[in-house]
């Protein structure tokens, strides 16, 4: 069918859309397109026997989807993304058990009465891929949605029980190419739904994210497998975009979080303790960015505020600083600096160094100055600085620098921490609230080769 | 079609994939997962040829139910998107 | 409340305690200026811009006459204090090491000294530290002078007529002088080397474009030392240093040297010897002359040719950028008054428990109260 | 082939017009060399370093007979010119259009006088330019100078007493000496502007990352000029830039002048007027104080104080750089000298129909030749 | 056929070890496997009648190719290249005949006994593209080699030929459909292989490049097409790779010429005289570079000497030279900075800009240390310099400059020559042969702009 | 195989295509030229086709000639992409 190859394209151009932000809206609609294309499709060209209920399903479903869509916290989104993964996973699964139970109406009939061998391994694998996704799926949304515990559950045995059913599924799937009978079909099913639990069950909460996008992949791998039984380009292409995608995604995401990829494939990931931070005192939340979203937001942003302290100086990194602040500026960001009475080590310390990057003075505003323009700024991105930035001079009676006059960083919408530690403190030797907000993303690596990278980001 | 040209499109389509989702900015990899899982559901097309077909009245239910399923998917997939998607507009200049 | 402004009457001294622009503050606070006629000329500051800021100016009785607080920039002849308000605070920069005697008449005299150089070394104090201040400036002028005597120039220049190289500077001492030092030569284009005793001047010095030269055999003093200062070395120290230095220092143009032992005559740096070493034209700036030299034979205020080398140095280094430095040190004390400011009362107080307070605080009632000094 | 290096007479010339560098090589070349005694003091050579790079070394009279080319960096009294080879060259800054009656002299002595300062604005010229060396050196000095007169520092500083803000200078004239002193005031951190009647010197001030101010509705010089001198420009001009200089001059701290028009005096560019309406404390430098000054007032070699502001200039400003500045002197001679050396003969000579020999041969045989003295 | 998908994934990866230098050999052995495998499947799976013929042609063919190719000069690669494409192109045009000729062999024949009408119009469009390849080739290939004027030869009345021959070979196919008389199957060849000279000879020299690889382009379409009626993967899969790839390089060298593709497409493409100067004075030949191009050099090379002038000034590039420079250490290059005495406009320029940019004094030579250096380095990358490297002041004795000493750039093994147009001279306002040297391309653009860019390049 | 398959693979090529051409560095694309004209000798396959059938032996001959002219380039190609390529070796470090 041609129309399949259409939409099969669409989802490409779909995904295609996503290379930029400019022309990711316009992608998302050539996805709606080559769905509503699929389905139209499928509906012309076969004798629909029961339009009213295949409609009313659609509503039913679609209505369900758009409002819980419309309605979630944005902060939800992990865990509805994982419940549309579960029924991704569940559809596959009925559509292959319809496919067993009425095979003609997927033409995969055989001369021999019996369905074709191929399609009874494709059909298999599709049911055990998608039973897997259902119930992986469900695990990590009962976990995301914290209706279960995040802590890893830890099966004695579980690397032999899992193996062992593995096995069992693949060899039954096997076996089914020369006996077409159902008990087969559904102990594959029900041994691959046991699996997709005591895959996940095992993991903890950080690396879900992980999980999660292995699972998006598994439910292409599950349309793919679905689309071969249907002989279906529109199945096929896209299963295969999803699938890439997915894994893809899961190897970005641990490269990130610096786990081993195959690890995680193999299931024996999530073992140790899920700590995100690392040396800090206290165990506090804190989230890590890359130089991709740290270009990505300043890029975004009409201003930005650079917070330098004695980390630059030491990195010497102003000079690629102040190239950031040039491409950034290119790009129609407002750019200022602002410098603290005693950022560095000596009285002056950034004016020299800004100064011989070049950057021209009347970028460079003292702390009163600019202050108040905290408030408005959509970016701080605070670079080696730290003392300065530290609320608890302003709030904590007991600290060494109560008293001393700090930037209101956190009324920025978005902080840019970079440092090269969560454990290096700054002179005075405190910790930094700051880590450890909501809007704040730890840049941890050192000054100048964080900004190089942000500058080569920045400019793709 | 026989299998090899399935088998043909399904290789060229994971070279596809795995190019065009690399060419993904990093930015955009959450409503990529999102994408992608709005996407996925073209399982609906199994479904639909299920819950079309007359035959078995079980696997028509199945197909029904599994129809419905896939529409939440893509309905709410779609709009999930769209409003992240939202949040990444340009900055008008 | 009343505050009194001094002219300065050390030799030499260009500097003054308050600026238009801290006077305004002040009377902002409710207090009310008097600034002695002519206090401010060193400083480019006329007695019309005291007035139009707000300040009475008269002459020394009448601005001493019922003052609750003295403004100097350095401590006052005790006889000058005569017919003061029993209990009225003199805030200065007071030398309370090398003026001892005159610590001890201000506490006969009555008044509550406040030796702004005690002022301890924490976060919140910052703002109000003289040495700190003060001392940046005369890095920065030591560079200007030693650039200034310098028969050639800093910048390396490759021209028809040849190339001229770039001058090399090295700076002893890195504390906050010499860190400002290291700035300035390394902005005038001289390749800038600098040592110190305390280990984490090593790494600002890298932080500022410099090569650090460090006695590598023996430890020096870890991390910043107590309050950034430095104490008197082990003798094995001032060996190993004399040697690193002697191998490094004939290479040099230009020499800056800032170390100072808080309390102590000032650590002999450079021996004649080594400046013997040094090429003729060459440079030697002592910015701790004053406090007994870094460098063999420095004398203040005086340009000493020895082996064809010129040792400068200034007794009172800031007073050469009287403007900025006034401003700086008017700024110090403002803030250091304006943080202790009890708005009811509607005067600064010093709690007595406070960290400043048992730093700064010389006299009292009549006694000297200070513990580095009864030490 | 006696080369004499003499010593100078002149007040405050501190300059030797060889260095042992190029005494080295002229000696390759195959000449002999006699220098005066002590004639390397102010740049820090001494004799005994010529003698090393193979020099004689001996008083006025040993070192001027029989040489066949005197070098010296001003002109010599004439007189002691006496007992001289005839014919023998004399090659110096002669000073041609201020010294004419020397001129008159050294031809009747029958020397052949040299005017370096003459030498034409040509590509293969430029090593030879010995007021590109020197005045490349004023315009870094004059910053230098300044800096070290004025009260406050360059360079901006936010610390924690409060903010120095940046030193505003203004450099009037971009000739190679204003260039320089551009870069100088740059590197310090000043916030620069500048400003010159030749309007290529537009980009090549913003080629040094400084703001050009510039005449805009009275056209001033078009390109580089011829040989990139100026010209006296017309009286619309000078009204419109002194327009222009009032509305910008007020708020500068610094300002150096170097505008100099070959021949004539220099141009008046900053009157009194103007001067009062600068801050006080503000320093101007006046480079061409001695070709009569760009400013109202100043005077060579003195502070003056007009409205509080310090005007400063000397006479001879390289002179205040001695050591690099004889260096690069030293080379443009032997730069010149070497390209007219002649193998065979052994030594250098100059074809009558040069571009270069016309330009600064000012006296030959008892008369005076040169086109721009007898025009 | 899987073989056949195997040898198509296997030219795929050929492609894709070229994305670096480092895999381009495996890349390339890809290639050799692929084909292998494609030729052996064939031979295998076929009945082959006449394998000792089969052979001999491979052996003479092959053995030609492979003499050709180790023999030839590099020089004359771009004619080697265009000759091949004709072959391939003729190889087409055979196979298609062959295929008309003896349809059953290719398993295209109907139930009607005649061919069938899809398969027609697959062949006609592939012995169509196919002639047009190797007449546009072989007249590419006389171009290139000089055996023809490289002047673009004018008819007049072209467009309206060109457009009149194209639309008759499109009617015949169509009309191919429907009567299957070989005449028409003859008259579309000849019309292609005429329409494939008409189109090529009124094309310049200088545009020969664009047209080559739209020619290659055109043999990978023709390739597609037979893969079409052959119904074969790895022919499909090649001919789509093969036919973007060209299509892109056509697309990529237009922009780099500032032409436009659809004109170049359109065939409208050579009517403009074929010089690639612009404003110099006289009308020498060139090479202009890309920012990638330098970037490419410069990383492969050992040694790179940076000429600096007033350009580099005016544009104020010192901070981007030095990132440029630093990205270079990396990788390994070894960078040093040339400085003549009168580069700039004031004595020492160079050293102020260059220690604002905070170039350590050790990688600044001056004229005489560094001059003899220039010969063994590999790259001299002048950004901004003009007269400082002219050899006319070395050879010219008239010219104003005559007697600077200069830096002999020409020794090195490739020069980059940074400036903004060919027409600005510099201070002396002279002409400067260095321009025209065989090893210098000319980066004609602000000097800042070509260093962002290059540090761009250099970091992919 | 039916026309809509090999349409798909072709699409999907495509796709394929412009992917990994536009990661092909532009410093090797003189060797992509001389590749792909390596690999667009495929054609070989319909040329060893014809020249295997019986049956009309002038399309055997055609045939056989094609099978020529492709080995030419076949061999010639990857030998001249070779040659190019070694030029592009990494230095040695
Ligand atoms: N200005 C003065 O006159 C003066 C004089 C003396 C003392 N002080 C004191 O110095 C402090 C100045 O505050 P500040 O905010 O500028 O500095 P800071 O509080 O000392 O913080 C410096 C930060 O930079 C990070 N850093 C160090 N090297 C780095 C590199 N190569 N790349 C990236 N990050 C790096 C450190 O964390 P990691 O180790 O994790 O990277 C640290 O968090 C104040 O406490 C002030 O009182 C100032
Ligand atoms: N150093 C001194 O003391 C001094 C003093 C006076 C005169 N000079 C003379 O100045 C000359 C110096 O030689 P040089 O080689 O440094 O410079 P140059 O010969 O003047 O050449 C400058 C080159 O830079 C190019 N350019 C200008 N702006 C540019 C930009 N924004 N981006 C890229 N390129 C740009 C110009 O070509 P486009 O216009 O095509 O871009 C020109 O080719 C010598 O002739 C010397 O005699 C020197
Ligand atoms: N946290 C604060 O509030 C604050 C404020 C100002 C300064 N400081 C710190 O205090 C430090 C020192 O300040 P300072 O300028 O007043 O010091 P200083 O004037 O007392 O001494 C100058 C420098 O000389 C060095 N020195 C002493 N003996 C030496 C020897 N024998 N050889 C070589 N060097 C020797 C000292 O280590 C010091 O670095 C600064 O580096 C700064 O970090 C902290
Ligand atoms: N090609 C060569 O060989 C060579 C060598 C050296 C210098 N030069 C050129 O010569 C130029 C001038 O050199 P110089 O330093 O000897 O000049 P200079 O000393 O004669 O004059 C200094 C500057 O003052 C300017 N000036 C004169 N009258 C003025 C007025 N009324 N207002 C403002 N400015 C005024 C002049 O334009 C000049 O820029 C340089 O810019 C340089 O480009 C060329």
């Amino acid at each position: 069918m041609l129309a399949y190859l259409i939409s099969g394209v669409f989802f490409i151009l779909a995904l295609r859309g996503l290379s930029s932000p400019a022309t990711s809206q316009r992608g998302n609609h050539f996805g709606m397109a080559g769905m509503l294309i699929a389905v139209v499709t499928t509906l012309v060209t076969h004798d629909v026997a029961s339009l009213p209920e295949i409609m009313g399903a659609i509503a039913i479903g679609g209505g369900i989807g758009w409002v819980t869509a419309r309605k979630i916290a944005m902060t939800d989104m992990p865990q509805l993304v994982a419940a549309f993964h579960s029924l991704v996973g569940m559809a596959a699964v009925l559509v292959a058990a319809a496919a067993f139970l009425n095979p003609s109406a997927f033409g995969i009939v055989g001369e021999d009465g019996l369905i074709n061998p191929v399609s009874r391994v494709e059909m298999g694998l599709g049911i055990a891929i998608g039973a897997i996704t259902f119930s992986g799926s469900v695990i990590a949304f009962l976990k995301l949605a914290g209706k279960m515990s995040g802590a890893p559950i830890l099966l004695p045995l579980r690397h032999v029980i899992n193996l062992g059913t593995l096995a069992a599924i693949l060899g039954l799937i096997g076996y089914f190419t020369v006996d077409q009978s159902p008990w087969i079909f559904w102990t594959v099913t029900a041994l691959a739904f046991l699996i997709g639990f005591l895959l996940i069950i095992p993991i903890g909460g950080a690396d879900m994210p992980v999980v999660v996008s292995m699972l998006n992949s598994y439910s292409g791998w599950a349309a793919a497998a679905m689309g071969f039984t249907l002989h279906n380009t529109a199945m096929i292409i896209t299963g295969a975009l999803v699938g890439s995608s997915g894994a893809i995604l899961s190897y970005i995401m641990c490269k990130a979080m610096n786990r081993s990829f195959i690890s995680v494939i193999a299931g024996g990931f999530g073992a140790e303790a899920a700590v995100s931070g690392g040396e800090a005192k206290e165990q506090r939340p804190w989230k890590r960015g890359s130089a991709e979203d740290a270009a990505y937001m300043m890029q975004q942003a009409e201003s930005v505020i650079i917070v330098p302290g004695y980390g630059m100086a030491v990195a010497q990194a102003q000079h690629i600083l102040r190239e950031m602040a040039d491409v950034l500026k290119k790009q129609g960001v407002s750019v200022k600096y602002a410098i603290h009475p005693v950022a560095g080590r000596m009285p002056g310390h950034m004016n020299v160094l800004l100064a011989e990057a070049s950057v021209p003075y009347d970028e460079v505003f003292e702390l009163e100055d600019i202050n108040s323009e905290f408030a408005q700024a959509d970016v701080a991105f605070i670079i080696g600085a730290n003392d300065v930035v530290n609320p608890a001079a302003k709030t904590d009676k007991t600290s060494p620098i109560y008293g001393m006059p700090v930037f209101d960083v956190d009324k920025a919408k978005t902080v840019f921490f970079v440092k090269r530690s969560m454990g290096g403190v700054g002179y005075a030797g405190v910790d930094n609230d700051v880590f450890y907000m909501d809007q704040t993303m730890m840049l941890l690596a050192d000054a100048k080769k964080m900004c190089e990278d942000i500058v080569k980001a920045l400019q793709h | 079609m026989d299998f090899i040209s399935i088998l043909s499109i399904f290789v060229m389509a994971c070279f596809v994939g795995y190019y065009v989702v690399w060419s993904v900015t990093p930015a955009l990899h959450t409503p990529l997962m999102a994408v992608t899982n709005a996407i996925s559901s073209v399982i609906i097309v199994g479904a639909l040829i299920a819950a079309a077909a007359g035959g078995s009245p079980t696997a028509k239910w199945l197909g029904l139910i599994a129809v419905a399923l896939a529409s939440v998917n893509i309905f709410g997939g779609f709009a999930v998107t769209a409003r992240m998607l939202a949040m990444y507009k340009k900055k008008e200049r | 409340m009343k505050i009194a402004v001094l002219r300065e009457t050390t030799a030499g001294e260009t500097r003054v305690s308050a600026s238009p622009e801290t006077v305004k503050k002040f009377i902002a606070l409710g207090a009310t200026i008097s600034v002695e006629n002519d206090a401010g000329v060193g400083a480019s500051i006329g007695d019309s811009d005291y007035e139009t800021a707000g300040a009475v100016v008269g002459n020394l009785a009448s601005v001493l006459k019922d003052a609750d607080i003295i403004l100097g920039v350095q401590g006052p002849d005790p006889k000058a204090l005569k017919g003061m308000k029993p209990g009225a605070w003199l805030v200065a920069g007071l030398d309370p090491f090398g003026q001892r005697a005159r610590v001890d008449a201000y506490a006969k005299a009555g008044v509550e000294a406040l030796a702004m150089e005690f002022m301890p070394r924490i976060t919140r104090a910052q703002s109000m530290d003289i040495l700190s201040s003060q001392s940046n400036l005369s890095g920065y002028k030591a560079v200007i002078e030693a650039a200034s005597v310098y028969g050639r120039a800093f910048p390396m220049m490759m021209t028809a007529a040849g190339t001229v190289s770039a001058a090399k500077a090295f700076i002893m001492g890195v504390g906050v002088a010499g860190l400002q030092a290291i700035a300035t030569a390394r902005r005038l284009g001289a390749q800038v080397s600098a040592t110190d005793v305390r280990s984490a001047t090593k790494e600002q010095i890298e932080s500022l474009g410099a090569k650090a030269i460090f006695v590598e055999n023996v430890a020096g003093i870890e991390g910043e030392g107590a309050g950034g200062y430095a104490t008197e070395m082990s003798d094995e120290y001032k060996v190993a240093q004399a040697e690193l230095v002697s191998a490094h220092i004939a290479k040099q143009d230009i020499v800056i040297t800032t170390a100072l032992i808080p309390g102590r005559p000032a650590p002999r740096l450079v021996s004649d010897a080594q400046i013997a070493s040094m090429k003729p034209g060459s440079v030697i700036f002592d910015l701790a002359v004053a406090q007994g030299g870094n460098v063999e034979g420095s004398k203040a205020d005086e340009i000493v040719i020895k082996h064809g080398v010129k040792i400068v140095g200034y007794s009172n280094t800031p007073a050469h950028l009287a403007a900025d430095a006034s401003a700086l040190y008017a700024r110090n004390l403002f803030n250091f008054l304006s943080a202790f400011w009890d708005k009811e009362a509607g005067k600064p107080v010093l709690p007595d428990e406070d960290e400043i307070t048992a730093a700064i605080r010389l006299t009292k009632d009549g006694k000297v109260v200070n513990e580095r000094l009864s030490a």
